[in-house]
């Protein structure tokens, strides 16, 4: 399965290695790791929990997928996303592409970061000195999954 | 005739629900409809007002307002995702 | 130091997790890893040497995340770069970027990748069934260097 | 009053060497002026004549062929690079 939502950790090097095993056309893994945060707006984060949808996360992720699949020639692709109570430096989510040439793992790796973000059903809560609160969606997210509407040629 | 809905995140806690089956009412053809419906049960679900940065998934797709609601469906309300 | 250029092989786990370790500000880690392909312009590879200029290899590749750093909010960057002898399958080169957001991890590591590919003084000799022979450089990468000179506002 | 020239990878193998000594001949003030003067040594070290894809580097920086060229520099000469 190329999609992954669970509470445990994920190992960076063996989900890299896994990306280009067995496969010598390979030439580039692109990865993205996104970490917790111990302050966000002004706020020190002690934690943070991670709400999600159960089916259509998986389901949503997937179609995600496809669709880098069908913009870009790829080799493979590996998205790990964690739920459940997560700490400051602690991992949230892995999201790796190989293909045989950089451009294009380069490019669906960010695709796929920036689609995960505005359409994948997760929801953070942190816990701050003032107490728990949700985490509003950024602006900036929108707008960098919209680029790839007008943008939809390989890059 | 009945569908299912599920309240996630800020909304979930907002209304004090997280999931319940409804009969589908008269004159409720769409999510819009849908939303404005359970908006009007007064008190919390104003939470529910469209304008309200409300998303909706059908049947665990994205859906937009002018979708059609059947019975059967999965119909779910919560804040735009924060994920990642 | 930032930059290292050597015959043995990387940790990529370990690469990625040192680039967050010890900063709980670090938000987003993006990484690049090329691979030996086993086909290169429809020859058979069996093996590939890496040849490289000593000491202006490091000081180009301090060059290049210097450069990096200048362009973009970083918090943390590792460049490791492999000469010598290898075989399809085997890691030739490391890029990791961590910072607060992903949009700045994702274009410096491009970035770095692209200007690597037509400032650090590496050449690739390939051993194919009809002899061994240099890599020629691509015109790919000259444009996709080129891109960078233009587009010098922070992405 | 002398330089040291490197050659790496297949301008090297093209000129059957890896490294020189030269002093510094009469008239040769620029990167470009030292190229043409070693391209014009006959046989294999046209290779080096302009035009042919050949890069310079300068005191292990990347140099343009105005560059001037002084005693005791290190000058290299190689074809484009092709790491990664």
């Amino acid at each position: 399965m190329s999609v992954s939502v669970r509470e445990e950790d994920f190992d960076v090097g063996t989900e890299t290695a896994a990306l280009a095993a067995d496969n010598p056309a390979v030439g580039a893994v692109a990865s993205f790791v996104g970490y917790v945060r111990n302050a966000n707006d002004g706020e020190s984060i002690a934690a943070m929990t991670l709400e999600h949808y159960p089916g259509m996360t998986e389901r949503s992720l997937q179609e995600i997928v496809d669709e880098a699949h069908r913009r870009w020639q790829l080799i493979a692709v590996r998205v790990v996303h964690r739920v459940g109570r997560l700490q400051p430096g602690d991992r949230i989510v892995f999201v790796g592409v190989a293909g045989a040439h950089r451009g294009e793992a380069f490019a669906a790796c960010e695709f796929i970061m920036d689609y995960l973000k505005t359409r994948a059903p997760f929801w953070k809560r942190e816990e701050t000195p003032g107490g728990a609160r949700w985490v509003d969606a950024r602006e900036t997210d929108d707008s960098a999954a919209a680029r790839w509407d007008q943008d939809s040629a390989p890059g | 005739m009945t569908i299912r809905i599920l309240y996630f995140a800020a909304l979930r806690d907002a209304l004090g629900c997280a999931e319940e089956s409804l009969n589908l009412p008269a004159g409720v053809a769409t999510i819009a409809d849908l939303q404005a419906f359970l908006a009007s049960r007064g008190e919390g679900w104003s939470a529910l007002r469209p304008g309200r940065s409300v998303r909706a998934a059908r049947n665990q797709r994205m859906a937009q307002g002018g979708e059609p609601v059947m019975p059967g469906d999965e119909v779910a309300f919560f804040p735009p995702v924060t994920g990642g």
